[in-house]
Formats: structure tokens, C-alpha cells, sequence
């Protein structure tokens, strides 16, 4: 009894000086009797178990995780079962709401596309956000993976693309056509199929493939940083200037209304700030896909 | 029977299950990251088809005149999911930063070993 | 008409599927790569049939263009190629590990 | 007096806004951009607090738009959403005063300006996930302050940074796609985005019985979603790794702020989309009860059996994140006022106890481990003085704001048969364990020496700004601990608004 107090006793001084491990400690008693030939056995033995062991675990988790996977499914698609049914009309998602989107949308907003006219002003907060997510990302990318001049000259024997026949060649004819379809889809947001999201992703490929195909220390002396910069903080510096003016004038008791009318729906300067807005989402995430390609290519911007 | 009806919401949920246990257990980085475009694709998937009706337009109306709002699909989950897509990519633009600067340091895409290497040095300390 | 583009979605459906299981279950990078890149290529035919054509556009330049480049171009900077999944999960690791890189 | 309605927007878009600017600065200035950023937003939701101290409704609504509920999007603003966005706000500005010189010494001298941004983009976040009333904006917001924070822990020189934001990306991504799947069930089966609209709808399905199952689904994904990016109990692994290793302003604006966030989040969805009837009706609450009080029992045995003082402070905070989700689970107001108070008592305590442990590290060089930590109070004696107030804050000794919630937590308890002895008995084991560890930590760095090592000694000239802080930061502790009636009373008027208002 007395043994078992000191003991304890002698753990917790161990504990409260900060020299305890928990894990360790079986080990470190048993082995500290044995002779360094039964230890060396006993090692060459526990690493055969392990080994075992480890494969036996490989095996086993693999197992888990498809049993996981199935559960997963399952249960997901017993929910499915009793959800509303697929191209049926009369889902709960069919209410008013969408009703009003459709209906009155390009009397309202100017937009014939209701997908632009819906997220860059019925619902241009959210919108307002996903921007703001790429933004951050461009700067968490870029405080990972930049680095200054210094640092990147050992780095500069990376690989190019510039030699390569094939991908220059085809590169070459297509980067012209791409740019042009994304700079149309961009101005075109508001009156067909596109708009900021669509179009700034287009025009970013488009770059993309420009500076594969003509090397990056080309395209980098046409398209520099401080472009790149610019033209991120002044779209989103217009984007949330204009935003917080329709936000603001958009409630009564402020005493401003909003000059900005919808114009003609179908022309391509109409949809009040939807064309302006659908530039600034454009390039901000033109330059986003385009700086995600330099930085990560080069290690900088430039 | 729902389900065969609705088999695209189905097959969303194949895809989400199969791209979260990619997610989830997968050790290798590389498939995690694969994983996540998976479950986001899945996921996307499952809300445009829950705005699709049959027999019905492109939700883009005619510049001029009378618009009946049943003949067009529901624009919000397109809306919804267009953002959405941009925003995967660049959550997989910085988690393959981060897969860069780890593996520069741990020569090693599998995590486990990385947080094993990680604790290891740690204890050297 | 609409029994053909009924099969034909299946039929992308199903596809869309094994190649997801596929890029779980693939033993190299670079073959899980190209896979997911098909994948998105589908995805983006399967956007076009539930009329959103937004979607179909910006998922061609996003999911199979910059992901697909991004993605490459991490492989190539590593030198990873070439490499398998199953080395990662054998316990080997790469000679020469660098460790005053960082 | 009708312009303060503007002022909710108006934080959030000037902390966006700020983001921006601080992006085209080019050296450590943008530092600054923050600090009035912080002031400015925390300003403006006092006097959003005021205005609706003193109307009639003490609630309003702004439209993000020119369009109402169903059609546009609005952000709303009763009595709690501003009074904890001040609470997040104060926290943010002490804990990055107090650690600048930290940042300096482990943040490249290049990349001090993305500290800055990244700051900025959390508070705007935050500003939004505490006033919006839409459930999608909630999600995006989710995702900017995913990465935001994740940014602030890789910014470390420490390359085991990297890896510890690498696990806490994960579960972050984890929990914020089931998120993304229980909001998409709940718009398919709804309809709506708006949270009253999808209030009404979920009242009507949960009593006609229609779409149970999927709403159940639904329920159970955004809960556990916000649940794993919080760091309940079976997902609080990300925890010690994320907080021990970030610089210290960095890890008292993840545990102080970041996760309360989320928390705030995932009540507003409560009260505001489930609504308080079908949530105790659904019985999610008895398992974040459990798991509640799994959290508070093995959070506190982890942080007994760690070595480093930085992993024990980040354990404890899972042992505190799981009063939180008890006192949730419980379901009374009673509980989740105390739950309430337990977020400010929490999130007033951890950033100053990780600043004042960085400022006694700083005097052996910065190690952490108990052994070499042994009677430095000696050579730090204003760390020392506020490491102390933090600990037996947390222990939960009177006159400290740590007291307050285990007094409501206890008196709330009684009156719930099996619960009630399963919430006092985990409620003593656990400040039991409480005043274990962290008496442990504060004899040993009083006790004289017994290791010698190179040490070096901190007076208060050599780091003015930073003792100040600390010591203000204990002042408002003590200042919570010993006026807690008027936040009770706050906190109650606005729970009362939270369930009744639409």
C-alpha cells in the first residue's frame, strides 16, 4: 500500500514538473530490463507485427471507407426517395418567388437573361461575397507560393511549354478565337447565356493558353503585376461602391432614389448596372484564374 | 418508385457520397483535393436538376412583349450553382498551394505520414 | 425525341459515375487527373441537357480548362508525374528528402 | 435617427471595402487600415445596440435591394447579432494590438500586409454571418471566413503552421460542404432562402408531416457541418494543432472569435430557420447534449495529459466549446443564456491567455514545454499577472467571467430528470479537471527555479502596447465576471426577440 502511494505520489511530481508522457511510458520500463540483443530480437519482432499490422489496417480502412460510402449513398438516396420528384412542375421550388424572377424580372432588372438579372440584383449580395471568396483566395495563394526575386532565380530552370510544337501550333490559332468568346459572353451577360462568372472564366483560360503558348516572360510583360493589381482593386472597389449605392438607395426611409433605370431590355447597353457590374465580376475573376496560373508557374506574379 | 424518376438527383448523391469518403479517408492530398471538386460537382448537380421541369426554355426571355413565367425553368438554382463553381476552383487553387509547400518540405503526398514526420520533428526539439 | 435525349442523359449519367469510382480507385496521379478532367467535360454536357447553358460554359473553362491546368502544373513541379498513389501508401518515401528547402 | 439602419451594411461592405485597400498598400501599414476598421465597425454596432435599446420592436430589417423578402435579399438586426459582432470586434482589435510584436517576429516581413487583409475579410465574414437573414449569404460568408482564417494560421514562418492549416482546411471543407447539402435539401424542399419564409415552410411541412425524413437529413447536415467547423467533441482534432502552432493573435482570433462565429451562426439557424418548437420537437438537441458533455470531460483529460502549454489552453477550449453545446442541448433559455455567456466569458478569456503565454515563452526563448516554462512569472511578471486571471477565469472562480456561466449553467439544470444529474455531475468532473491543469500551470510558473536556463527577462518599457493590453484585457474580464446582470438581462431580451419576432 505504501508502495502503491509513493508511486503515485512520484507520477504525479513527474506530472505536475511537466516530465510525464503518457504514451511512452509502458515502453520505457519494460525495455529498460532486457539485453541489447533481446532488444534488438524484440525490435526485428515488433516491426514484423507492425509491418502486418499496418498492411491488415490498410486493408481493413479501405474496407471502411466503402462501407462508409455506401452508407453514405444510401442514406442519402433514401432521402431522394422523398424528395419532390425530378422535371415535375409542381416542386415546391416553383413558387412565387421564381414566378416573380421569370415574370418580372426583365421589366424590373432590364436583363433578359434572368440568371444575370437575378444574381447581379435581386440577389447581388451573395454575389457580392463569391467575389470577395476569389479574392481571398487569389491572396492566400499568393502569400503561399509567392516569393521575392531572389529566392525565384533558383527556381528559374522550371519547365515551358513555348518549344512545344504541338501545343504551340494549336495554342496559337485558338487563343484569338477563345479571347474574342469570352469577351463576348462578358458584354453579352445580360442578353444570352453568360455574364461575369462565365465570361471572366473564358477570358482566364484564354490568357492562360496565351502565355503557355508565348512564354510566360512574354506574356508577363504585357499583362505585369501591377495591371493585375489594378484592375483587381478597382473592379472591386466599383463593385462594392455600386452596390452600396443600390443597397442604400433601395430603402425608403434614406430619402434617395435610384437614378439608374433599366433602359431597353435587349439592347446591349441596358440592364442599369447589370453590364457594369458583370465586367467588374469578369475581370476580377479573369485576373483570379490568371494570377492562380502565374503564381503557381513561376512562384510571382511577373 | 421516386428514385427512378429521380435518378439525377440519384446519381448526385452517388457523387457526393463517393467524392466525401474521397474527402474524408483518403490519405493522399491529391485525392482529397479531386474528392472535394467531386462532392462540390455532386452537390451542384443535385440543385440544377431540382430547378428542371420538363418540356420547359432556357430561362431567357424575348426582349419584347408578354412573358408567361411557367414556360421558362427556375433561374435561382442556376444562379446558385454558377457562383458556385468559381468558388471551387480557387478552394482548389489553395489547397494545392498548401500541397506544394508541403511537399517541398516532406517529399510526400500522403498526410498521415506528413503529420507523422511533423511530430516527429517536433519532438526533436 | 425525348426517349433518345432520356437515354443519352442516362447514359452521361452513368459515365459521370465511373468516373468518379474511377479517380477514387486510380493507382497514379496523373491517370486520376485526366479522368477527373473527362469528368468535367461530362458535367458540362449533362448542364447543357438541364437547359443551363451558363453553367455548361463556365464549367468547360473552370472545371476542365484552369482546374485541369492548375492542377498539371502542380504534378510537373514536383516531378510527380509519373508517380504512383501506391507509393505514398506503402510507407516508402522519396530519397533525398530536402529538408532545408523551406 | 433612422440612418443607424444603414450602419449593419455599412460595416460589412467598409470591412470588404477595406480588404481592398489594404491589398494596394505595399508595407506593414495595413495594419493600421484594421485597427480603424475595428474601431469604426465596433462603434457602429453600439449604436446599433442603442437604437434598438431604445425603439419599440428592438428589430428591424434592411433590404440588400430594391426588392422585399421573398424576392430580394435583406440583412436583419435585433438585440443580439450587434452585441455579439461587438463582442467579436473588441476581441479581434485586443488581440491583435497585443500580439503586433508577435506578428512581426513570426510573420515575413513581405507578407504582414495579407495579416492585415486577412483580418479585414474575417470581420466581414463575421459582420455577416451575424446580421444576414439568408441562408445562401450565410453559406458564402462561411466560405470567406474559411479561408481568411486558414490564411491567418499560414501565415506562421513555422512550416508545422502549414500542416496544422492544412488539417484544419480539411475539416473545414468537411463540415462546410454538408453544410452546402442540408441547405440545398432545405431549398428543394422549400423552395425559399430567406429565413423567415423558410421558417414559415419548415413550420407547415414539420406539422403536416410532409418531407419529414429530408428535413430531418437536412437539419442533421447544417447542425454537424457548423458542429465540425466549430470543433465539437468527436472533430475537435484540428484543435491543438491549429491553436498551439499559429502566432498568438492569430490563434486568439480562431478560438476567441472564429468559432464563436460559427456557434452564433448555427443558433440564429436555430431560433430563426428551424424555429424553437420543431428543433426540440427533432431531437438533435439530446445529441449535442451528449456530445456536449463528451467534449467538456475529454477535452479536459487531453489537456491534463499534453506537455505544452499551448496544446492544454487549446484542449481546454474544446472542454469550453462543449459547455457551450451542452447548454444548447438542454434547450431551456435559461441554458442558452448561460450557453451565451459562456461564448463571452470564452471569448474574452482564451486570446489572453494565448497572449500572455507568448509573452512567458518569450522569456525562455519560446519554448512551450512545462519543464522550461518552470518560474518564469519571475522574469514576465505582467504576463504572469493576466495568465493568472485567465486561468482561474477559466476555472471559474468568483469575481472573473468564468464564474457566470457555471453559476447559470447550474442553477438552469435542474428540472430535466436523467439530464440534470448527468449536467451537474459532468459540470464538476470538469472544473474538477479545470483546476488541475490550470493550477498546475500557475504553481509552476511561481515556483521557484529549478532548471537552469539562459533566461530572459521582459519588463513592462519593452513592451508597452502589449502589457497594456494584457492588463486591459483582465480588466474587462474582471469587469464581466463582476457586472454580468446587464449582458444577462441583454442576452435575455434578445433570445425573446430571436423566438418570438418573424
Amino acid at each position: 500500500m505504501l508502495m502503491k502511494n509513493k508511486k503515485v505520489s512520484s507520477l504525479l511530481k513527474e506530472w505536475y514538473e511537466g516530465n510525464l508522457s503518457f504514451d511512452e511510458r509502458m515502453d520505457n520500463d519494460s525495455h529498460k530490463k532486457e539485453t541489447a540483443e533481446v532488444e534488438e530480437k524484440e525490435i526485428r519482432l515488433v516491426k514484423d507485427v507492425e509491418k502486418a499490422e499496418k498492411e491488415l489496417t490498410s486493408k481493413g480502412y479501405k474496407f471502411f471507407s466503402v462501407i462508409f460510402c455506401v452508407i453514405l449513398a444510401l442514406i442519402l438516396i433514401l432521402t431522394v426517395n422523398f424528395m419532390p420528384l425530378f422535371a415535375d412542375n409542381n416542386t415546391p421550388t416553383t413558387n412565387e418567388v421564381y414566378e416573380h424572377y421569370v415574370g418580372e424580372g426583365r421589366d424590373q432588372t432590364g436583363a433578359v437573361n434572368t440568371v444575370a438579372g437575378m444574381i447581379l440584383d435581386y440577389r447581388a449580395f451573395d454575389t457580392l461575397g463569391e467575389s470577395f471568396v476569389l479574392f481571398t483566395a487569389t491572396c492566400a495563394v499568393l502569400l503561399l507560393l509567392e516569393q521575392s526575386k531572389k529566392q525565384n532565380v533558383k527556381e528559374k530552370e522550371s519547365f515551358t511549354f513555348s518549344n512545344d510544337p504541338i501545343v504551340c501550333t494549336i495554342v496559337k490559332i485558338i487563343t484569338p478565337i477563345i479571347i474574342v468568346f469570352g469577351v463576348y459572353v462578358l458584354f453579352n451577360g445580360h442578353i444570352s447565356p453568360g455574364g461575369g462568372f462565365s465570361g471572366g472564366s473564358v477570358l482566364g483560360a484564354g490568357f492562360i493558353l496565351f502565355a503557355m503558348a508565348y512564354g510566360e516572360d512574354k506574356a508577363a510583360k504585357i499583362i505585369t503585376p501591377k495591371i493585375i493589381r489594378v484592375i483587381t482593386i478597382c473592379s472591386l472597389s466599383f463593385y462594392c461602391l455600386a452596390k452600396s449605392y443600390s443597397f442604400f438607395t433601395g430603402n425608403e426611409f434614406n430619402g434617395i432614389h435610384s437614378i439608374i433605370t433599366p433602359g431597353t431590355p435587349g439592347d446591349i447597353v441596358s440592364g442599369g448596372l447589370i453590364l457594369p457590374l458583370n465586367i467588374a465580376v469578369g475581370l476580377v475573376v479573369c485576373c483570379t484564374m490568371y494570377s492562380f496560373y502565374m503564381v503557381f508557374k513561376r512562384g510571382r506574379l511577373d | 418508385m421516386n428514385l427512378l424518376i429521380n435518378y439525377e438527383a440519384v446519381t448526385s448523391m452517388v457523387l457526393f457520397a463517393i467524392g466525401f469518403t474521397m474527402l474524408v479517408f483518403s490519405r493522399n492530398i491529391m485525392k482529397k483535393i479531386l474528392g472535394l471538386n467531386i462532392v462540390d460537382t455532386g452537390v451542384y448537380l443535385f440543385l440544377a436538376s431540382m430547378g428542371y421541369i420538363e418540356g420547359k426554355l432556357t430561362p431567357i426571355v424575348p426582349a419584347t412583349g408578354e412573358v408567361n413565367a411557367l414556360d421558362y425553368i427556375n433561374p435561382i438554382p442556376q444562379g446558385l450553382v454558377l457562383t458556385g463553381i468559381v468558388v471551387s476552383v480557387s478552394f482548389s487553387a489553395l489547397m494545392l498551394a498548401l500541397t506544394v509547400r508541403l511537399y517541398k518540405k516532406y517529399r510526400t503526398l500522403n498526410l498521415d505520414k506528413i503529420y507523422e514526420m511533423c511530430r516527429k520533428e517536433d519532438e526533436q526539439e | 425525341m425525348e426517349d433518345i435525349i432520356t437515354v443519352f442523359r442516362l447514359l452521361l449519367l452513368i459515365s459521370l459515375v465511373v468516373c468518379a469510382i474511377a479517380t477514387a480507385l486510380s493507382k497514379r496521379v496523373m491517370t486520376a487527373l485526366i479522368i477527373f478532367t473527362s469528368y468535367s467535360v461530362i458535367m458540362s454536357v449533362v448542364w447543357l441537357l438541364l437547359r443551363s447553358p451558363d453553367l455548361a460554359i463556365t464549367e468547360a473553362a473552370v472545371g476542365a480548362g484552369v482546374n485541369g491546368v492548375l492542377f498539371f502544373i502542380t504534378l510537373r513541379k514536383l516531378h510527380l508525374i509519373d508517380k504512383d498513389f501506391a507509393d505514398d501508401e506503402d510507407g516508402k518515401i522519396d530519397e533525398g528528402v530536402n529538408v532545408n528547402e523551406e | 435617427m433612422d440612418f443607424i439602419m444603414n450602419l449593419p451594411f455599412v460595416t460589412i461592405v467598409l470591412s470588404l471595402f477595406s480588404a481592398v485597400i489594404c491589398f494596394a498598400f505595399k508595407d506593414k501599414k495595413a495594419r493600421f487600415v484594421s485597427y480603424f476598421l475595428l474601431i469604426a465597425s465596433g462603434i457602429m454596432s453600439a449604436s446599433v445596440i442603442f437604437y434598438n435599446l431604445s425603439s419599440e420592436s428592438g428589430y428591424f430589417v434592411y433590404r440588400m435591394g430594391h426588392y422585399d423578402a421573398p424576392i430580394g435579399n435583406e440583412i436583419s438586426a435585433g438585440l443580439l447579432e450587434p452585441s455579439f459582432l461587438l463582442l467579436f470586434e473588441v476581441v479581434m482589435l485586443l488581440s491583435l494590438m497585443g500580439g503586433s510584436h508577435h506578428i512581426m517576429r513570426d510573420v515575413e516581413e513581405a507578407k504582414q500586409k495579407y495579416f492585415a487583409i486577412m483580418v479585414n475579410l474575417t470581420h466581414a465574414s463575421l459582420a455577416a454571418l451575424c446580421y444576414t437573414n439568408d441562408i445562401f449569404t450565410g453559406y458564402v460568408f462561411i466560405e470567406v471566413c474559411t479561408i481568411a482564417s486558414c490564411s491567418l494560421l499560414m501565415l506562421s514562418k513555422r512550416i508545422r503552421a502549414l500542416v496544422a492549416a492544412t488539417r484544419y482546411m480539411i475539416f473545414s471543407l468537411i463540415g462546410s460542404s454538408l453544410v452546402l447539402v442540408g441547405i440545398i435539401l432545405l431549398y428543394s424542399i422549400t423552395g425559399h432562402l430567406l429565413f423567415p419564409q423558410l421558417y414559415e415552410a419548415i413550420g407547415t411541412l414539420w406539422s403536416t408531416g410532409e418531407y419529414t425524413f429530408p428535413l430531418t437529413i437536412a437539419l442533421g447536415l447544417i447542425v454537424s457541418g457548423l458542429a465540425i467547423k466549430s470543433g465539437m467533441f468527436p472533430f475537435h482534432f484540428w484543435m491543438p494543432d491549429t491553436y498551439g502552432t499559429a502566432t498568438p493573435s492569430a490563434s486568439g482570433i480562431l478560438s476567441g472569435v472564429v468559432s464563436k462565429g460559427y456557434i452564433f451562426l448555427l443558433l440564429k439557424i436555430i431560433f430563426r430557420v428551424i424555429g424553437y418548437e420543431v428543433f426540440l420537437d427533432s431531437n438533435i438537441h439530446y445529441l449535442l447534449f451528449l456530445f456536449g458533455i463528451c467534449g467538456m470531460i475529454v477535452g479536459s483529460v487531453s489537456a491534463i495529459k499534453t506537455n505544452n502549454i499551448n496544446f492544454m489552453i487549446a484542449y481546454s477550449s474544446a472542454a469550453q466549446i462543449g459547455y457551450i453545446y451542452m447548454g444548447l442541448g438542454l434547450g431551456t433559455k435559461a441554458a442558452i443564456v448561460a450557453a451565451l455567456f459562456q461564448i463571452v466569458a470564452h471569448s474574452l478569456t482564451k486570446p489572453m491567455l494565448f497572449l500572455s503565454v507568448s509573452g512567458l515563452s518569450d522569456t525562455v526563448d519560446g519554448r512551450q514545454d512545462f519543464a522550461a516554462l518552470n518560474s518564469s512569472a519571475h522574469n514576465n511578471k505582467i504576463a504572469a499577472v493576466s495568465y493568472s486571471a485567465g486561468a482561474l477565469s477559466m476555472v471559474g472562480i468568483p469575481i472573473f467571467a468564468g464564474f457566470i456561466p457555471k453559476l447559470l449553467f447550474s442553477a438552469s439544470a435542474f428540472g430535466h430528470g436523467v439530464r440534470t444529474y448527468l449536467m451537474l455531475i459532468a459540470l464538476a468532473i470538469s472544473t474538477i479537471l479545470n483546476v488541475l491543469y490550470f493550477l498546475r500551470t500557475l504553481i509552476n510558473i511561481y515556483s521557484p527555479e529549478k532548471v537552469q536556463i539562459t533566461r530572459k527577462t521582459i519588463r513592462f518599457k519593452d513592451v508597452p502596447v502589449f502589457s497594456v493590453i494584457v492588463l486591459l484585457m483582465s480588466a474587462v474580464n474582471i469587469l464581466a465576471g463582476l457586472r454580468s446582470q446587464p449582458i444577462i438581462s441583454l442576452f435575455e431580451k434578445g433570445l425573446e426577440l430571436f423566438i418570438n419576432i418573424r
